[in-house]
């Protein structure tokens, strides 16, 4: 431990149960977590999530697991709190740490824990889901279909819905913007539609731990690819397992990869929003280069297929190197060159600049990730903080800026797919010999790990605490999961015609977020009636 | 004038789009399309299930025949499958043009006779099972066509009439 | 107006295809794949091949995803709001046969189950086609649709073989 | 009369593929191969043979859809009519009529808009009011002037060139098109429509683009005082001509949003307005 870190896991107190090269498990008493936490966000930590355990069988607790990075040290501590199963109730850490909002009343939803002090209304599960059934809880069967609940419609609609099937939305959300004129005054957030019971599913008898990279890059068809690797870095983690070097450099590849599609789509998608249809089929034609040589790398467009715990399913040979190697010259080439013509366009200039504007300080206390924080001035980034795989063989930068608005967000993005190509290049060039999978592995049960991957969205996090032939228990936390709380921000003020475009500026990926619940319908609708009332 | 940039990049770039159907598909050779289960070579052992993470690939025992069946429907076409087939009996295709207006026409089955414990009666094996079992491995055909326990009481009782105890 | 020529209907909209994107859960795959049928490499406009923002104004829902429990009244709310005839595109392995996910506590698994719930509240149905893929090529949605205006051949059928006499 | 009104019906029939060389020419642009010629016609042909379906606001609704088709086509024909004779023959009068149909028109589009129980609806409609009244007022005013026949080249230089700018505005393109703006509105002022009624709302579509080339096409037989029969080589030349440069120009551009437009638009139009005035003041 560097004695920075020393210094606060003896400030914030509690049992230090066990300290990992990158994390540090603090065993803290329900009084005094509310500091423990406050002290973390003072020193610089950011909130990456929580996490509500049923660990009743093991020790005969719920566990609730606090996830702070320390991201100037490369170093997690996580807060480890045990809740009586007779009285289900912690205290809540919002009011110290904003971000913890969604995954508390998350934990409450799935797990039945009472957070002292906030709201007991269903929020994650769906409408029709009959209460006091809590499906994180072991004695709850993941295939188990309670029946509906008829419920009286608790919402009508006094905003303007977007969604949940909206021309700017492709997934099915549901926003409701509340507006003065043309000006956004609030908006109301229901999401949940997209909740699937992944991490129920992955502790079920249906799945194990080999079969679990498959149902992780389903998570996202966008990011695939880093919900695989980040459960198998978590997992190897856990159980001390050593993936071999030039399986490491292809998962990074295909990483960079993977950020390039992601990338080039949202380009493509913002200048659709923008009206500016060119820009949209020449970045998606420029993709499919990129899509190709995906799908020559892996067997898949999309969801690759090729990440087992120990390693790859499939080598690098000449031939592939090669095709990398002509693709990623094409498609810098191209996209130089429509980059250029995109950001001279008139329209896109008056509208994303100064609209959906997230302070830095916002962005700090909301702990954003990915190219909305550093569009918002906070130099985060996974690859850079944590090292992972093979990216600490390789320099690039990380694009910087402070405006906080839907251009600056637009120009990280840019620069970003630049910076990619450069990684790639750099990996390629790097690439080591050896076998690309270690078969020989052995994951005992008890051991717990997070693994962080910076996505194309931002910080993605996985934690894992393995169990017998499948995980005990796995939580993932999507970029796009931190990212939405920042939406109401960024959204007051904004022109109505621009919300879409600021929405679709986090480049939310909602079936990533919505494993689980998200919604704040209940502060959204007070503050309108407050915002009306005041004139 | 930038903005008219497109137009530059649109005049050298040309028209690119593939005329699918009427020309060959935008594929490259390590694509995984659905997968095809060679009748002649599979065992039924249903090593497959147990992998596939989507359940599209079950095995039904009737009592008289054990069925394979592969819903592509389901599939997620990660030849996970054909990876832990210890018969190589399945192979990834490069098919993708699996649209179907019945789902019934998206199942193949292989259907597998079952054959009994000649001593007790009992269920054991699936016929291509077995001949590839007396096949590939030094196991005598009198102790294939056994269930496990009858051999287990067979070796026994062979073993101690040579080793001479217990003779009745 | 309760029965619908499917075969009338089908001859009218051959040359002019206005598809609905509705995402009933998906992981996203299938659906950035349909926004890819419409860029440059595939180009689905030359079929008339339309996305629309409404489904009031579609001929063809292209589904997308599990059916989560969340979003399955506002599934069949779409679906009520487009005019007959109703002719419906399952995507995916997700749209067909309800995916990795299909037996879990928050989806219903398909379209299969989503029929029988239309049913009961009285929407009818009056063409399906599958069109399995995970996610599904942009080809294969082409491929799909041109199935369901009979443009192409069926090419899967069901097999059923006995292992011993192969 | 009776042949430039068959000029005119000609020309309508063969607006939809116009739009569908429009359609075609974005597609090269996009570098793809886009659908074909005819497909504007297609999907009329197939939008009225759909189900007739009747949205909320029943019979009224139809009828406001339905007349401002009939209005926005009287306007065409009489546009055409009056760009196919030539100036001599181009009368105030006649200006009048069209000004006072077009504004009809958009009144009924509005009143359709903000009659549907939809929130997008009704947006779209209020979009296009404030869009309406940042350019119609200036377009009365430069077609007046011009089919007056002022002969001062300055004063006809600058009516002319309001007219062109207020022209593409009333094609309904991008940056333009803030009414339907499908990504924000959902299709905005057609969401609610279906069938048959979509299909009368595409012909008013199409129609609103028809007239905008026409009004350009316009503007150049008033500036060249053509008459007789090279004003309708020039009608047959220009209208299509016409219409690629507004795709063309149109592909080039984003979607502006409601408060920019208006603003540009204003000022733009209200400074080149004063400059008419003067310049008609001094006569030169």
């Amino acid at each position: 431990m560097k004695d920075e870190v020393r210094t606060i896991v003896e400030k914030i107190g509690g049992v230090v149960e066990e300290v990992k090269k990158s994390e540090i498990y603090v065993r803290i008493p329900q009084q005094t977590v509310r500091t423990a936490a406050r002290l973390l966000y003072d020193s610089e930590a950011y909130f990456k999530t929580c996490v509500g355990v049923d660990e009743r069988e093991v020790n005969g607790f719920y566990t609730i697991y606090h996830i702070f990075g320390l991201d100037s040290q490369g170093v997690d501590i996580v807060l480890k709190v045990l809740v009586p199963e007779e009285d289900p109730q912690t205290s809540s850490i919002v009011s110290e740490v904003p971000a913890a909002d969604w995954c508390e009343l998350e934990i409450q939803d799935l797990l039945g824990i009472k957070f002292g002090g906030r709201l007991t209304k269903r929020l994650v599960l769906p409408e029709d889901w009959p209460d006091g059934v809590y499906p994180l809880r072991k004695e709850f069967r993941y295939d188990e279909k309670p029946s509906r609940v008829i419920r009286e419609e608790l919402h009508e609609e006094a905003g303007i819905p977007v969604g949940p099937y909206h021309p700017a939305l492709h997934e099915p959300e549901y926003f409701e913007l509340y507006v003065e004129g043309e000006k956004v005054v609030d908006v109301a957030y229901r999401g949940f539609h997209v909740h699937r019971g992944i991490e129920k599913l992955a502790e079920s008898p249906r799945f194990t731990y080999k079969q679990v990279p498959f149902l992780a890059e389903r998570i996202c068809g966008i990011c695939g690819f880093v919900h695989s690797t980040c459960y198998i870095m978590a997992v190897e983690k856990a159980a001390d397992i050593e993936t071999p070097e030039r399986a490491e450099f292809i998962r990074s590849i295909v990483l960079e990869v993977e950020r390039l599609h992601s990338h080039l789509l949202w380009i493509g998608v913002a200048a659709h929003l923008l009206g500016y249809d060119a820009g949209f089929m020449h970045a998606w034609r420029i993709r499919e280069h990129v899509m190709v040589l995906a799908e020559y790398l892996t067997g898949s467009r999309k969801t690759y297929g090729i990440n087992v715990i120990g390693g790859v399913r499939k080598d690098l040979n000449v031939d592939k190197i090669d095709k990398t190697m002509k693709t990623i010259a094409q498609v810098r080439e191209e996209f130089k060159k429509l980059a250029d013509a995109l950001l001279s366009i008139p329209q896109i200039k008056s509208r994303a600049v100064g609209t959906g504007v997230l302070t830095k300080s916002e962005a700090r206390a909301l702990s954003v990730v990915g190219p909305v924080a550093r569009a918002s001035g906070l130099y985060r980034d996974v690859r850079k903080d944590y090292p992972y795989l093979a990216y600490g063989r390789v320099s690039f930068r990380v694009p910087l800026y402070t405006e906080g608005d839907n251009l600056a967000r637009l120009l990280v993005r840019v620069e970003e797919v630049f910076e990619s190509i450069e990684i790639v290049k750099q990996l390629v060039d790097l690439l080591p010999g050896g076998s690309v999978v270690v078969e020989e592995y052995d994951i005992p049960p008890g051991r717990k790990a997070v693994a962080a991957i910076e996505a194309p969205r931002g910080e993605d996090v996985h934690f894992v605490i393995t169990g017998l032939g499948r995980p005990y228990r796995w939580r993932v936390r999507a970029p796009t999961y931190q990212n939405i709380p920042a939406l109401r921000a960024m959204l007051r003020g904004t022109p109505l015609a621009d919300a879409p475009l600021t929405i679709a500026s986090i480049d939310p990926c909602f079936s990533c977020t919505d494993r689980v619940l998200v919604v704040d319908i209940e502060t959204g609708r007070k503050s309108f009636i407050k915002l009306v009332r005041g004139g | 004038m930038s903005i008219a940039k497109i137009l530059e990049i649109a005049l050298k770039t040309g028209r690119v789009t593939r005329k699918y159907p009427y020309e060959p598909p935008l594929l490259t050779s390590e694509f995984r399309g659905a997968v095809r289960i060679d009748p002649s070579k599979c065992w039924g052992c249903g090593a497959c299930v147990k992998i596939c993470p989507p359940n599209a690939l079950a095995l039904r025992n009737s009592g008289k025949e054990a069925t394979l069946e592969y819903f592509v429907g389901r599939c997620i076409f990660c030849g996970m499958c054909a990876e832990v087939c210890p018969a190589k009996a399945i192979e990834v295709t490069k098919e993708f043009e699996l649209s179907s207006t019945s789902l019934e026409n998206l199942k193949s089955r292989v259907i597998h006779r079952l054959t009994r414990c000649s001593s007790c009666g009992s269920l054991v094996w699936t016929e291509a099972e077995l001949k590839s079992v007396v096949k590939s491995s030094p196991i005598a055909e009198e102790y294939a066509v056994l269930c496990p326990k009858c051999r287990k009481s067979k070796f026994a009782r062979a073993a101690s009439i040579r080793i001479g105890v217990g003779s009745e | 107006m309760s029965s619908v020529n499917i075969a009338r209907a089908l001859k009218a909209i051959k040359r002019s295809i206005w598809v609905y994107h509705l995402n009933s859960g998906s992981c996203n795959a299938c659906d950035i794949e349909i926004l890819d049928a419409l860029t440059p490499y595939f180009d689905v406009e030359r079929f008339g091949i339309k996305l629309v923002g409404s489904p009031r104004h579609a001929d063809l829902i292209l589904l997308t995803g599990p059916v989560t429990r969340e979003s399955l009244p506002k599934v069949v709310r779409a679906i009520k709001a487009m005019p007959r005839p109703r002719l419906i595109l399952a995507l995916g392995s997700c749209g067909v046969g309800g995916g990795i996910w299909w037996d879990t506590y928050s989806t219903i698994g398909g379209f299969k189950k989503l029929e029988d719930i239309l049913r009961e509240n009285g929407v009818e149905v009056d063409r399906v086609v599958y069109v399995p893929g995970c996610p599904v090529r942009p080809e294969a949605i082409i491929y799909g649709i041109l199935l369901l205006l009979g443009v192409v051949e069926q090419k899967v059928k069901k097999v059923e073989v006995v292992a011993s006499e192969s | 009369m009776l042949h430039s009104i068959a000029i005119a019906i000609l020309q309508l029939a063969l607006a939809p593929v116009y739009d569908g060389v429009e359609r075609k020419v974005r597609a090269a642009i996009h570098t793809r191969i886009g659908p074909p010629v005819l497909q504007t016609w297609y999907d009329l042909i197939k939008l009225f043979s759909k189900e007739v379906v009747i949205p909320v606001g029943g019979g009224w609704y139809t009828l406001v859809t339905v007349l401002e088709m009939l209005t926005l086509v009287t306007a065409s024909i009489l546009l055409v009519h009056v760009s196919t004779v030539g100036l001599a023959q181009a009368t105030i009068f006649e200006a009048v009529i069209f000004i006072v149909l077009t504004g009809i028109a958009t009144t009924l589009a509005i009143m359709r808009a903000v009659s549907q129980n939809n929130v997008f609806s009704v947006l779209g409609g209020f979009r296009e009011f404030s869009l309406v009244l940042s350019a119609e007022p200036f377009l009365a005013v430069s077609l007046l002037l011009l089919v007056s026949g002022v002969e001062a080249a300055a004063s006809r230089a600058i009516a002319a060139l309001i007219l062109l700018i207020a022209a593409y505005v009333v094609s309904g393109r991008v940056p333009y098109d803030i009414a339907e703006a499908e990504p924000e509105l959902a299709s905005g002022v057609n969401i609610e429509l279906a069938g048959p009624l979509l299909g009368v709302a595409t012909v008013s579509a199409v129609l609103k683009k028809f007239i905008s080339a026409t009004l350009t096409v316009l503007v150049f037989v008033l500036l060249g005082g053509l008459s007789g029969l090279t004003s309708l080589t020039a009608v047959a030349l220009l209208t299509p001509l016409t219409w690629i440069t507004h795709t063309v120009v149109s592909t080039l551009l984003g979607r502006s949003r409601v408060d920019l437009a208006v603003r540009f638009l204003y000022t733009t139009l209200f400074i080149l307005s004063s400059m008419l005035l003067v310049s008609y003041g001094l006569g030169v």
